[in-house]
């Protein structure tokens, strides 16, 4: 069931941005533990191009936040290395347009390290990379490449929504025994803010977010979207729609439990993602829902997605699933008989 | 390459903060310090080294320009190349049109040489209709196929194979055309850097590698990006010719290329060249280089600007004077003053144009998505606001 | 409309092995024109570790045909930088497993190279690589990686099942002016033998083949699972269940409407892939008929995929999608009320 | 590395066909051809030299066997390392138990002279349910944790880049630990021999290099691979220091490992060492060297056999009798004989471990996915026949 809860302590919160929540995860994460180490291009002195690592080698020192040369190939590989050794690395990937280079030892070798080993040797660390569009970065800083590890077995996917998530679902993935590719949605990086516990708390990994209860039709959405889909079902609130919202939160292994419960309470089921539209994670979901929620559905399984080019600059805003884009998906699905 | 006319050996290494070079190899220069009579070494003509002079200055010009319009809101992101004018003049200068170019993000200078239209330039900035890469791409990702300026990615690294590639093509064809390439210190981490030399080694293709060592990938010193003090020897570890030279002095960068390119023509393979040189600017409009180097530093290289040398140059070879240097900036300002308040009165590329050239022809699928697009948006008000990337 | 049409001359056939088909098509097309270059590892004295360029190099010299340092990175990047010249490259990834190193070269450059540059550079080019199970390869020499590219908007990703279509698509692939990711079911390389035309002749891309004819149920497959869905269908031929197979050739950008077409004529969808389940290609022939095909849906929508792990040594029999398995997946399928 | 005693600069380079090397660097030989008598050099005890005469032996038996074993369709593949066997024995004897080993597919011999149980070895040839990696990848694909030998992929070059992080985890930690990884002439060119080589440049973490040049990659010669005539060349590319060690002399190869090792392990560094060799058998046993190499250079590498070097060297030591030689030979044949025989017995792994490992818990989807496979078709008689891969 999708779940609310959390191993969240009672400890004081703070107003924090998205990106200031995972700089305070991992803050915190390095201060329980000494294995919890950065690396990446650019996150020591400069804090991160986003500043997501800011004032961590102040606090921690070089050797705990290291600037690396520039190869993502490197960076994870590196990082594997130190991970079967018994550190917990935390990689960052400037850009994940820019993790391709990288694809190899993910793909490869971080994925299939446990299994081929027959459990005798195991690589647990969290790539963290911000993805997606909405910052104005044209073809190379913005994509959205979560189906391809989501297609990686041996692999978790988690993209988290708000402040809150994100520092729990961190911190929950830097304590976990699996690798996790962990994608920021780096549009709301500063653009959504809420209250987050200063102290340690986890959000767990495989559950997804009832982010709006409704009854008429389900939306299944992560990251960036999960705000525009709020902004589309809030409009269409007013019609007398009543969407429900499910945050994913973890892509992959997917929470089935929740999706199919929503589906079979509302019978109707649209997918909002910023990838390209074809073979992107969306379809998983529509899959997912044709073959265990057919009997339920009373209308077809509606995606919107990225098109299916790639990304643009001056026209990203009208590349990127908007409020107005989901509104109408929302309302057509609705009236579907 | 020690037969390079006046080239010496210089301790410009050694003053120069940002900079390893313990072990102190020769350092290509033609445009000396200590010169005070200075003369033109064969094969470089009065009228191609004042061309050289004036192609600095407008990329000069042409950085300050779109810095100006990056900083008051009117362009979104901007990328400069200041103190690196003389790594993109000196080679071009050199090269030939028919030669092949692919570039990083930050050798605009280069088309221009090349006569690259001002209004496309501007236009790319603005990413409007008139861009020749149709607004998809971010500022500095320039394409200008009449000029045999290859696309620019921004991913790091990936243009240094394909241009061996194209060496390898032209080779196969047995046509008179060198491939060049060009990539920063960190691209020398790359994949890409490792195996284009790889290919480059093993097929002595015609092939110029110009490393622009500007000793910064975005704040990471060139010191943290690889444990050699002297760049140029990433070469030799390929079988791969290889030389350093002054990327502060133009004259010193066209002789290196100029012998380079003749080896590659006469079918004696591939050259690797270190361009020493610094970048005066920040790494691009979102960057912010107080935060990563010492004023001090930023200060010595300003007393190397390449401009400034090869002013002194001509001055002593008696090829240069007040007017014309008043000229030769005020021309190139006016030039791209009006290219770029054209261009900010140009539309935005159309919707429909989202999904040309994805492929050679419009798949059914795509034409569906158009389609739908223009049928239920087109009387939206989208517009693009928005922040502005890295 | 799904078709067995082609551009075939009347040429004389003979009789061939798939890679034999493969093996003509390359020499036909290198006889017709002279800009038709093969790089890769082994693929020169050696006829490559399949022997699918055998006897290339010996008749077009090692300038066309060229062995190249092992880098796959390499291999594309140089080719692209062929094709952009002018070239045709047609280079070989020797493992459909080992195209990972590739993967920056074929996703960042390959597939935006025309789109980047606004059409005026474009790189069209055939990557050729076996890929999928059934040769006892483990865990790196049996994957199929089709998903990554099928979401992948630039590139054309094709997989034949027959000698002729082998010859008639890589014909086509050469042809194209668009990048096309090539894929070999090596597991059927010698296995499966047919007529081929022995003059040229190609087959188009971006159309499907019913492989057989059928009422009550539709199967998508392609590849080395075209041949297992035969055998299920003629088993449940037995039991009087009338599949249709359709053999989808072209993945990307697939050919909807011979999908739909034949959704809508039977009611009922089985897709079988060797590739991890989730987020497989499979996933995206589901999402499109729950999408566009809904009404007609007379049961879910079925998926046999290989199982969500790496792919393993010992028991790759009981990890691929088998006859038996897609046999009972019908008659399940079939029996749906 | 002027300072290993007893290393000579030799002309085997260019007496041998398979061989680049026209610029005649040295290469670091302890035995030499020409010497009539031979002393222990100083820190290898006749103990030690012995125990790496039967590892060599160990390793060759193995390699004789799993190759029967493949012949007569036994088992589905395999690896032999016939000729390399000094490369091996050499490197792992001068290492220290604590030090991790990060090996490619041709290095099992490393494993075997740490001591792992030949059961698990043989249980590994056959994929079966003593397999330590559950029957899930090819033969040659060995994994020992308790050895901290590392669990091998097929991928060429990734392991590089993985030993160095291993390194820098250690260094971290301040664990007096060295990492040490093999790989081919041909994963020279692989992006993560790159990657790996440039941190390590950078690092200065505990690594050493071992590049098996056996001078094939598959069928392509080292000519092809690269430009470069000596291999080594390509650590110094990167600021790493570098030697270059005669591979079939196993006692150059302990030296210099030993010498790498220590400056490691004061922090002195990494170290790239080319260890020179050939590939007397084929590539894997679905490969035939016939179509890409002459018999003569075949023959002239026997004549360098490393195994028969080093009967000769413990020869004029007088550490050698021909009670010594036949009981060696045939203790390992008992012994490798017996864990295969016993491995043939021994059942395929459970259907449901197929779901192991793949997390470090069965996640829901995979526990049903089980669950299915399990209840379906377990009654149906299938098994693992087919072809074999290459
Ligand atoms: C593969 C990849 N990784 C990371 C980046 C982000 N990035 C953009 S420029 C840059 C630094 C490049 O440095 P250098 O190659 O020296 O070129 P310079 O900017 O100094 O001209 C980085 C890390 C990228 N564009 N591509
Ligand atoms: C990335 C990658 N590309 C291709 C292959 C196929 N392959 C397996 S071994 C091999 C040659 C390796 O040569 P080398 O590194 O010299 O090692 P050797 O086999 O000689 O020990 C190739 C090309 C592979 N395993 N991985
Ligand atoms: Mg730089
Ligand atoms: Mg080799």
């Amino acid at each position: 069931m999708a779940t609310q809860t959390s191993t969240s302590a009672s400890s004081p919160t703070q107003q924090m941005t998205l990106i200031q929540a995972i700089t305070d995860a991992l803050r915190t994460e390095m201060r329980r533990n000494p294995d919890v180490v950065v690396l990446g291009e650019d996150v020591g002195i400069n804090g991160g191009v986003f500043r997501a690592t800011e004032g961590l080698q102040k606090e921690f020192g070089a050797k705990r936040v290291m600037d690396t040369p520039l190869t993502e190939s490197g960076i994870v590989g590196a990082a594997i290395g130190m991970a079967v050794y018994g550190l917990k690395p935390v990689p960052e990937i400037q850009f994940s347009d820019f993790i391709y280079p990288a694809f190899d030892q993910i793909v490869s070798e971080l994925a299939k390290f446990r299994y081929r080993s027959g459990g005798q040797f195991k690589c647990p660390l969290v790539i963290r990379t911000p993805y997606g569009g909405g910052i104005r970065g044209g073809l190379y800083h913005s994509q959205s490449p979560e189906a391809y590890f989501c297609h990686t077995p041996g692999l978790y996917v988690v993209i988290p929504s708000t402040p809150y998530d994100a520092k729990g679902l961190l911190s929950a993935a830097i304590r976990s025994d699996d690798p996790v590719i962990f994608m920021e949605p780096k549009k709301i990086y500063r653009a959504i803010k809420g209250e987050v516990p200063t102290g340690e708390y986890t959000v767990p990994l495989g559950k997804a977010r009832v982010a709006k209860e409704g009854s008429d039709l389900s939306i299944f959405c992560y990251g960036a979207m999960v705000d525009v889909c709020q902004k589309a079902a809030e409009r269409a609130q007013e019609d007398g729609i009543n969407a429900e919202i499910i945050d994913l939160r973890t892509l992959y292994p997917v929470d089935e439990e929740s999706i199919l419960e929503s589906v079979k309470k509302t019978g109707r089921a649209l997918i909002v993602y910023e990838a390209p539209k074809t073979c992107g994670y969306g379809a998983e979901i529509a899959a997912l829902i044709a073959e265990k929620a057919v009997d339920s559905l009373e209308a077809p399984v509606m995606r919107v997605g990225g098109f299916d080019t790639p990304f643009p600059y001056t026209l990203e805003y009208i590349y990127m699933p908007h409020p107005a884009r989901v509104y109408r998906a929302i309302t057509e699905l609705a009236a579907y008989q | 390459m020690a037969a390079t006319s006046g080239s010496s050996s210089s301790g410009a290494s050694n003053k120069s903060p940002g900079l390893g070079g313990k072990s102190g190899a020769a350092l290509l220069q033609v445009i000396r310090d200590d010169e005070q009579s200075a003369q033109l070494p064969p094969g470089l003509t009065a009228e191609v080294a004042k061309r050289m002079y004036e192609g600095m200055i407008a990329v000069r010009v042409y950085d300050e320009r779109s810095l100006k319009l990056q900083r008051s809101g009117r362009i979104g992101f901007c990328v400069t190349s200041f103190g690196e004018e003389a790594t993109q003049i000196g080679t071009v200068a050199a090269l030939e049109e028919k030669d092949w170019i692919y570039p990083s993000y930050r050798q605009y200078g280069v088309a221009m040489y090349r006569g690259v239209s001002l209004a496309h330039m501007a236009a790319h900035l603005y990413g409007n209709a008139d861009d020749l890469a149709v607004g998809r791409q971010m500022p500095a990702h320039y394409t200008f196929a009449d000029k045999n300026f290859v696309s620019i990615s921004s991913v790091i690294g990936t243009q240094i194979i394909q241009a061996v590639g194209t060496a390898m093509a032209a080779q196969y064809k047995g046509d008179d055309v060198v491939s060049a390439t060009y990539f920063g210190d960190g691209a020398t981490s790359s994949n890409d850097f490792h195996s284009a030399l790889t290919f480059a080694g093993v097929s002595k293709a015609p092939v110029l590698f110009f490393l622009v060592n500007n000793q910064y990938a975005i704040s990471l010193p060139v010191e943290k990006q690889s444990g050699l003090d002297e760049l140029y020897r990433k070469g030799l570890g390929y079988g791969v010719h290889s030389v350093r030279v002054d990327g502060n002095d133009v004259v010193a960068v066209y002789q290196a290329t100029k012998e380079a390119a003749e080896r590659a023509r006469k079918g004696q393979g591939p050259t690797f060249l270190e361009l020493l040189t610094y970048r005066a600017g920040s790494h691009s409009s979102s960057d912010d280089p107080s935060r990563y180097r010492s004023k001090e530093e930023m200060d010595y290289w300003k007393s190397r600007d390449p401009i400034e040398r090869m002013k002194k140059y001509l001055q002593q070879l008696g090829l240069w004077s007040e007017a014309y240097e008043t000229y030769t900036w005020e021309n190139a300002r006016d030039k791209i003053n009006q290219a770029t308040s054209d261009a900010e009165k140009t539309s935005q590329p159309a919707w429909e144009t989202l999904f040309d050239h994805v492929y050679a022809d419009l798949p059914p699928h795509l034409a569906a998505q158009r389609d739908e697009l223009m049928k239920n948006e087109s009387d939206l008000k989208l517009t693009n606001e928005g922040e502005f990337p890295l």
